[in-house]
């Protein structure tokens, strides 16, 4: 019964719930959200892919370069940011949403 | 009508998930996050319940599990597959015992990606799975969840030179 | 009358947030005997960490868990850094240290809603885990993750925080300490948790220690371990005693694990305070060869790596023993002669991570 | 329009009770959902909208029917037929100990539901619910003798209007009272065989192999439940029936409190305690009652 | 290699784990290691912060005997060995029988360098009768 | 017609006795069960009457009390049993100085009355005793195979049941004391007969302690009506009561205390369930052990507003909540059954001892209702061990399937026990009402009701647990054994719809028994005002409920059917299974037990201190009366 003081502060204050789908929270501004690929400085070299622990990446030269992430595989390490030689990956901070 | 879908009350089963999943479902419980202000009540008996959360993989002695509790959920239901183990495995692809996604035993509904997901898209995803099931009430065939696994190719560039 | 009830208890429970079966017989209420079966989340994981190469590693052994992801990074990179024989640099361990501090508050704090949940005090769950989201937004601020933080790698860590993001630090520390000061003596003082907890899952210090309890298990029994104590990483320099309790039963376990959060702050707080300056990590040379056993304290007690290289980039063999893999053992000890309604509280008390224990 | 006054006024019994019948449950889910709106707002968070006890039933309405066999459906139907009946009863003025046994009846066809499959939590749950009944039903005969104690009968419909109200003579009863309501309405710290929010070591216990429509039909038994016992609340100050529904709002926040101040204790604990203290209260009131009334004791 | 290891046999496994208990020894793990031709069992103590390992160089197709009559705690590990290396354990406190976290369908001693193929197809789809 | 219903059975007995074939036993069991239900309803459908026998007949008394007296020292010398031999003679000798000793001369006294309370004990006795006797035919011809070789001949049991007939007719009906005795010590040695009649040790030493413990009341009740002779109070009932001789009368009712096997005489009821199911129906629930209530009851009356009478009231309602109490931690059903006969028969007696109109009534309706629904419950139970070979309540899980009918009739019966609209619940209803100035029989009966909600609804949870099943068993059993449930089963639902309309009818029955006493008025008003109460609303709900039941239950098929919840580990997905995967992937049995709360209620926890409470309220008895 201890507890009254915790339930009275918060039976007479506001929810402290962030009413999520209206109102939504900036993210921080080192959040790793998802990846995000510049293709114009790729040079398809495939360390990112050969790097990615969940091998989510794939990269291939032939028939025609491509680079391609599976976000339902990525694990967002941001790992395959920081091998990558021409700093052409970048880490948004905005989530993956479902389709 | 729309108000068919305002009581998912969902029933959570933990897989091959290394928690991670589970937290964040959970925490869309809490104060911050708040899911019951769409209905959602964490019944945790399948018999009660409409939507199945599941995360992680599925491996040789879940996945009967996984079959059973789905099997006893009343019709119509859905089941949202938080995570993307649920999805292909995540980094556990690959492991000796882990045989694949959820949609290896089940039909998904929704898929939410993420390692682990953040608890804004898990109430986006449930919210996307009550719809679903408020169609399923009214005995439409939502339609089915694309494969969502190629999901992402930004720059299949033709770019010759470079 | 000779038949006795046999009821299974898990996998799919909503008292356990992850698959543990025990298959409980009862007399009346009363349970006879307890018999636990996992398996139901074995993935694989040591098996695979063959077939990846060391500095991946360090991102799937992070996902052994969820819940204290972190250090087990941070046990499996000092034991490659042991193996590879690297200097990491002191920022680097005290940054490591802060992390695996914040990491045991939320762990903690988890554990406190999940144990709340298990005696149906629904209203301490959503104050515990309220609690809880301090301490993650802190992770997201400073490692860019709410769980999974990816921080540790070989050599020290990915991501160096700014004075402002230190000082952001203490100042959510703060507030923690608030909010504990709220919570957590009204807690230890409540009835209800009182009944629910006292003299429940007793297990004497000589159990405990011969049953090879880990972590607050074995501390609220008596049994000062806490490897923390050989000053691993930072804790050398911040001055770490453990918290001992004697009773031995899950309200004693409970008050470790309170007693727990308010050093976590306190060991934080000496952290940043004597954060030194300079690099955040080295990079790597040379691949692993040899053995190693490498240890830390995880929120839920010793966590053990054993780790054998073989000259090349992929270990020959890494095994992960968690904590609550060796509180198994004390668990069983403990369900006996219990009542069903307290079986859920006495499985929360070791706070299991079957996760961690099957891999 | 004459016509319809003078029917309602030869029918006047049945005409309440027809009306408490549809009333009642209404009155209880809007109470239900205040209860989890309360709660809510109690662990700082926003809370579902009012009206979603009535979303909850529409639903379990409409999902497809399944069960383990036929025998835990009709008990169902009784559960909710004989709760139906203690509404009518009270409209009508009836006897308030066939009321209170008809009350016990409803819930112990609730119990056999529960028992009748073999489904360990199912038989635990009503174990449990048994133990329950066992704890609070001499406390509910208690308060049904104390009122024949002061008004010297059982009939409702010829208890006295005006008077001093009951609170004044059976405070000590109204307490114990609340403890009862608290195990009636499954919340902590006596939500030991079922629950309506807090996970269980038993998951939902005795309701846990009904589902559907058949849940649905249960959850309606508790709308009408709830209704009625803060109904016996606010009747614990009739002469002013506003005073009466103020009381009934205390009590209801009150439980609200009291449910999340606590943990959930064990059913051993509650039958400990409430033939301890709720029933000490409630009987020294009686005995009192009894002094007064010049009664011997033997 | 790794500190205060030392070297035992089948047959003097049980006596060298029965005379450290005394001496305040605390039973950390086992670990299991495929050499090949062979095995290493390992035996983790610990005293103080101190880790003392007890090596036990088993040649396949040998059974190991179970020291859970010694140390209760061991049991979990012994059967996991037992299941994840298909290493015969003998004398265990509770024996699992094989499946102790591998389920029927799973491939059997996964963990062995080169693990035999599966006998049973890998359960596709859900096992419909469990 | 008196005569007919005490010496037909006995007649028709001894013929079953010494019939050389079973068929031709068969005939006359069942001719003597007609012959006596015709008379009980005949000889109910004529109303009160008295019967004085001549004078002569004294001689004749005495002769067979006598007799009687001296089977039982004889079989005292054949058990060896100095204890029962001592108790013998001292009724004899008790009976002897009755004789010798001067009397006061009072106006002679009719030796049999037949008043509605006896009628209704005369219907009860002929109507369920002949059903249960002609249940007795098929059971023992099933029971014959497999009883032990120790066993006595068949054609004896039925000589001592269908005789007992003759005597428990008697008993009732006697108004001398000395004819009273003569069937309370009949009804003793059938009772001893008919437990030993397996002939095992268990069985043996049962028999003998029933007969030592009944022997004890029939030395009280001889004692007790010495005591009446020689204080000048007369020797017949009648006598007793308007003299308002309380010793006597305590003493009678200590005897009734002893046959009703009230708390601490309950043992030797417990030890009679080795007996044969139909005597367990017949002797030691629905008919026998009610002797014992139908005293206090008949004596009621003369006590009114006595210390005697509250003290009464707090025995019965003690050995109704402490046998109820006691029932929770058996899971023998016979032994249940027996825990619940006792604290009906002490409801009964704490009604008699509340001693108002309504209780009055509430206690012959108990009387009635109770005597045919637990002799349904006891032929049920023996039809149920038949077929499953054990009375262990455990074990009755699946009988809904492998035998519905008895199954459905054994539920009917419990509910009948405890639930609305039956008349067990109102006869409690009126109790607590009756009891509402009596604070502690209230207290009592309110624990003892609470308790026996709990052993029943273990017991229902039990019985009609039921795995789906498209259809049920084809049930067999023998002609008799099913006639006899269908009529009893059909006498409850009967009672059960009579209920409501029977409360003012027993009115003048009530107002005859205080016929003596200036009761106010107001209290008979309340019996009026409890029939008044308002039953549709209860049929009504009842039905609409069972019909929506009917509608939810009617479109049922395998697809509806899922297994329970078992964590998600059942075996066999969607097939109906109580098995889940446990260790090792090894199927294994889910089984959840009843609760017994052996820790706090079993017998060895409870019996010796509610004895001794028991044995102090008897003493407290004596005392208060100024015997001691």
């Amino acid at each position: 019964m201890t507890f009254l003081n915790a339930i009275f502060r918060n039976l007479f204050s506001r929810p402290a719930t962030r009413r999520y789908p209206f109102v939504k929270r900036e993210p921080f501004p080192g959040t790793r959200g998802q990846l995000a690929i510049d293709p114009d400085r790729c040079i398809y070299c495939g360390i990112c892919a050969k790097r990615c622990p969940a091998n989510a990446i794939t990269v291939s030269k032939t028939p025609s370069k491509s680079w391609t992430l599976d976000n339902y595989r990525c694990v967002i390490c941001g790992y395959c940011v920081e091998v990558c030689p021409k700093k052409c990956l970048t880490m948004k901070q905005d989530y993956f949403s479902p389709k | 009508m729309a108000k068919l879908a305002r009581s998912p009350w969902v029933v959570h089963y933990n897989c091959n998930s290394c928690n991670g999943c589970d937290i964040e479902f959970l925490a869309c419980l809490t104060p911050m996050y708040d899911a019951e202000r769409f209905g959602v009540l964490h019944v945790g008996n399948p018999k009660h319940a409409d939507v199945l959360v599941v995360t992680g993989s599925v491996n040789h002695r879940n996945a009967r599990v996984l079959r059973n509790v789905y099997d006893q959920m009343p019709d119509p239901k859905v089941v949202v597959a938080l995570g993307v183990c649920t999805s292909s495995g995540g980094i556990f692809a690959g492991c000796y015992n882990v045989f694949g996604g959820v949609e290896k035993v089940l039909p998904v509904d929704v898929f939410v990606p993420g390692c682990p997901p953040r608890p804004e898209a898990i109430l986006d995803g449930i919210v996307k799975a009550a719809a679903r099931l408020g169609a399923k009430i009214r005995g439409e065939t939502p339609p089915p969840v694309e494969k969502p696994k190629a999901a992402f190719q930004p720059a299949a560039v033709p770019e010759e030179k470079k | 009358m000779a038949r006795k009830s046999v009821i299974p208890f898990g996998p799919q429970h909503p008292v356990l947030p992850e698959p543990l079966h025990l298959r409980l017989v009862l007399e009346d209420e009363r349970v006879v005997e307890a018999l636990p079966s996992i398996g139901y989340i074995h993935r694989g994981l040591e098996k695979l960490a063959e077939q990846k190469d060391y500095i991946q590693d360090a991102f799937l052994v992070e996902r052994t868990c969820g819940i204290c992801s972190f250090i087990h990074a941070l046990t499996y990179c000092q034991g490659i850094e042991a193996l590879l024989k690297l200097e990491v640099p002191p920022r680097a361990r005290y940054l490591r240290t802060v992390w695996s501090e914040m990491h045991r508050v939320h762990s903690h704090l988890l554990w406190l809603g999940l144990l709340a949940d298990a005696f149906g005090f629904e209203n301490l769950f959503m104050q515990a885990w309220r609690a809880r989201e301090e301490v993650v937004d802190l992770m997201e601020v400073t490692a860019g993750a709410r769980i999974m933080l990816g921080m540790c790698c070989v050599g020290g860590v990915r991501r160096d925080l700014t004075d402002e993001q230190l000082a952001a630090v203490l100042k959510s520390m703060d507030k923690l300490n608030r909010q504990f000061d709220d919570l957590i003596p009204v807690i230890l003082k409540d009835y209800s948790v009182q009944q629910r907890l006292r003299g429940v899952g007793r297990i004497s210090r000589e159990t405990a220690y011969e049953r090879g309890a880990v972590g607050p298990v074995a501390r609220a029994s008596g049994v000062a371990r806490d490897f923390r104590e050989t000053g691993y990483a930072a804790y050398g320099e911040l001055g770490f005693v453990p918290v001992v309790e004697t009773e031995g039963d899950c309200y004693a376990r409970m008050e470790v694990r309170l007693a727990e959060l308010y050093q976590c702050l306190h060991l934080v707080r000496a952290a940043v305070r004597k954060m030194p300056s300079g690099p955040i990590s080295v990079t790597p040379k040379g691949n692993p060869d040899g053995e190693y056993v490498s240890r830390t304290e995880q929120p839920r007690g010793e966590v053990v790596y054993y780790l054998k290289g073989n000259g090349g980039k992929n270990l020959d063999r890494l095994r992960i023993r968690t904590p609550t893999f060796a509180n198994i053992a004390p668990l069983l000890a403990m369900l006996p002669g219990c009542e069903l309604a307290d079986v859920p509280v006495i499985v929360l008390s070791i706070d299991p991570c079957i996760s961690c224990t099957e891999r | 329009m004459e016509a319809l006054l003078a029917f309602v006024v030869a029918w006047k019994p049945y005409v309440l009770a027809a009306a408490a019948l549809v009333v009642a449950p209404v009155i209880g889910a809007l109470l239900m959902g205040l209860d989890r709106i309360l709660t809510a707002r109690i662990q700082g968070r926003v809370g579902p909208p009012l009206l979603q006890p009535f979303y909850d039933i529409v639903k379990l309405l409409g999902k497809a029917p399944i069960a383990l066999n036929r025998v835990q459906v009709v008990y169902a139907c009784l559960h909710l037929a004989l709760m139906m009946l203690v509404v009518v009863l009270l409209a009508m003025g009836q006897d308030l100990m066939m009321i209170l046994f008809v009350h016990a009846f409803s819930n112990i066809a609730l119990i056999l539901g529960g028992m009748s499959v073999r489904s360990p939590y199912s038989r635990i749950g009503s174990q449990r619910q048994i133990m329950q009944m066992l704890a609070y039903e001499p406390i509910l005969v208690l308060m049904v003798v104390g009122i024949y104690l002061i008004f010297g009968t059982f009939q409702i419909s010829r208890i006295p209007a005006g008077g001093v109200p009951l609170l004044v003579q059976l405070p000590l009863v109204f307490l114990a009272f609340q403890m009862v309501i608290s195990i009636k309405l499954q919340k902590s710290p006596f939500d030991v065989s079922t629950s309506h929010h807090a996970h269980q070591e038993i998951v939902k216990g005795i309701t846990i192999e009904y589902s559907g429509p058949y849940l649905a039909v249960i959850e309606i038994t508790h709308l009408y439940e709830t209704c009625v016992l803060f109904t016996v609340v606010a009747l614990f100050w009739a002469p002013n029936p506003l005073v009466g529904l103020l009381l009934a709002a205390l009590s209801f926040l009150f439980q609200i409190v009291l449910d999340n101040a606590c943990a959930r204790l064990t059913t051993m604990w509650m039958l400990r305690y409430m033939w301890t203290l709720p029933m000490v209260l409630a009987v020294s009131n009686i005995a009192w009652l009894y002094l007064r009334n010049g009664a011997s004791l033997g | 290699m790794l500190q205060n290891c030392k070297d035992v046999t089948r047959e003097n496994l049980l006596t060298e784990v029965a005379s450290r208990l005394p001496l305040g020894y605390r039973f950390v793990t086992m670990t299991c290691v495929d050499l090949g031709d062979a095995f290493d069992v390992l035996y983790h103590f610990d005293k103080n912060y101190e880790l003392s390992t007890l090596r036990l160089r088993l040649p396949k197709g040998e059974t190991l005997p179970s020291v859970s009559g010694l140390v209760f705690a061991a049991v979990l590990v012994e059967n996991e060995i037992k299941d994840l290396f298909g290493i015969a354990v003998t004398g265990l406190a509770i024996d699992y029988q094989g499946h102790f976290i591998l389920a029927d369908g799973a491939p059997t001693a996964p963990l062995l360098k080169n693990p035999p193929p599966p006998t049973a197809p890998a359960a596709e789809g859900a096992p419909k009768n469990g | 017609m008196p005569t007919l219903l005490i010496v037909a059975p006995i007649l028709f007995g001894i013929l079953a006795w010494l019939s050389p074939t079973a068929p031709l036993r068969t005939l006359w069991v069942v001719l003597g069960g007609a012959l006596t239900c015709a008379a009980g309803i005949l000889t109910a459908l004529r109303g009160a009457a008295e019967f004085t026998l001549p004078r002569w007949s004294d001689n004749l008394a005495y002769g067979i009390e006598i007799a009687v007296i001296a089977v039982i020292f004889a079989i005292s010398f054949r058990l060896k049993d100095w204890r029962i031999g001592l108790l013998a003679v001292a009724q004899m000798v008790m009976a002897a100085l009755e004789r010798l000793l001067p009397h006061a001369a009072l106006p002679p006294a009719a030796t049999f009355v037949i008043d509605p309370l006896s009628i209704i004990l005369i219907l009860v006795i002929s109507v369920v005793g002949s059903v249960i006797v002609l249940y007795a035919i098929g059971y023992m011809r099933k029971h014959e195979e497999h009883a032990p070789d120790t066993a006595a001949p068949t054609g004896r049991f039925f000589l001592f049941l269908v005789g007992f007939l003759g005597a428990m007719n008697g008993l009732v009906m006697a108004n001398d004391l000395r004819w009273l005795s003569i069937f309370w010590e009949i009804t003793t040695i059938c009772s001893f007969m008919l437990i030993g009649h397996d002939g095992t040790d268990e069985a043996r030493a049962n028999a003998r302690r029933a007969l030592l413990i009944n022997m004890f009341g029939g030395t009280a009740m001889i004692l007790g009506g010495l005591l009446c002779a020689v204080q000048g109070n007369g020797n017949s009932l009648a006598h007793m009561m308007s003299a308002q001789a309380l010793i006597p009368i305590a003493l009678l009712c200590l005897a009734a205390f002893t046959k009703s096997a009230q708390m601490p005489f309950q043992s030797w009821l417990l030890g009679a369930m080795v007996a044969p199911t139909p005597v367990s129906a017949l002797l030691h629930s629905a008919t026998m052990v009610k002797a014992g209530s139908y005293l206090v009851l008949r004596l009621a009356p003369a006590y009114q507003g006595t210390r005697l009478s509250e003290i009464i009231a707090v025995a019965g309602a003690f050995t109704f909540a402490a046998t109820s109490a006691l029932a929770i931690s058996q899971s023998n059903a016979k032994k249940v059954l027996a825990y619940s006969t006792i604290a009906n028969l002490g409801l009964i007696v704490a009604c008699a001892g509340l001693n108002t109109p309504l209780a009055y009534s509430a206690a012959v309706l108990i009387l009635a209702f109770h005597a045919v629904s637990k002799g349904l419950l006891f032929l049920c139970v023996g039809a149920i061990e038949q077929k499953i070979g054990s009375r262990d309540i455990e074990d009755m899980g699946g009988i809904m399937y492998r035998m519905p009918i008895t199954a459905m009739i054994a539920l009917l019966g419990m509910v009948a026990m405890l639930a609305p609209p039956f008349g067990m619940l109102l006869s409690k209803w009126m109790a607590i009402e009756a009891a509402i100035f009596s604070p502690l029989v209230l207290f009592l009966i309110v624990m003892g009701s609470a308790m026996t909600v709990l052993f029943w609804a273990k017991w229902i949870g039990r019985i009609q647990t039921v795995s789906y099943h498209e259809r049920y068993d084809a049930e067999r059993l023998p002609a008799s054994m099913f006639a006899a449930l269908i009529i009893l089963g059909a006498g409850v639902i009967l009672t059960g719809i009579l209920a409501f309309p029977l409360i003012p009818m027993t009115e003048g029955l009530v107002r005859g028994a205080y016929a003596g006493l200036a009761l106010p008025e107001a209290s008979f008003k309340a019996l009026r005002t409890a029939g008044t109460f308002a039953a549709w609303p209860i049929f009504l709900f009842v039905g609409l409920g069972l019909l929506g039941a009917f509608f939810a239950v009617r479109r049922f098929s395998a697809a509806v059917i899922r297994p329970p919840y078992l964590c998600g580990e059942n075996v066999g997905g969607t097939d109906v299974s109580y098995s889940f995967r446990s260790l090792m992937d090894k199927p294994d049995t889910a089984w959840s037990k009843s609760l017994y709360l052996k820790p706090v209620f079993s017998e060895d926890k409870i019996t010796f201190w509610a004895n001794l409470i028991a044995c102090m309220i008897i003493l407290t008895m004596f005392g208060m009366i100024g015997a001691l």
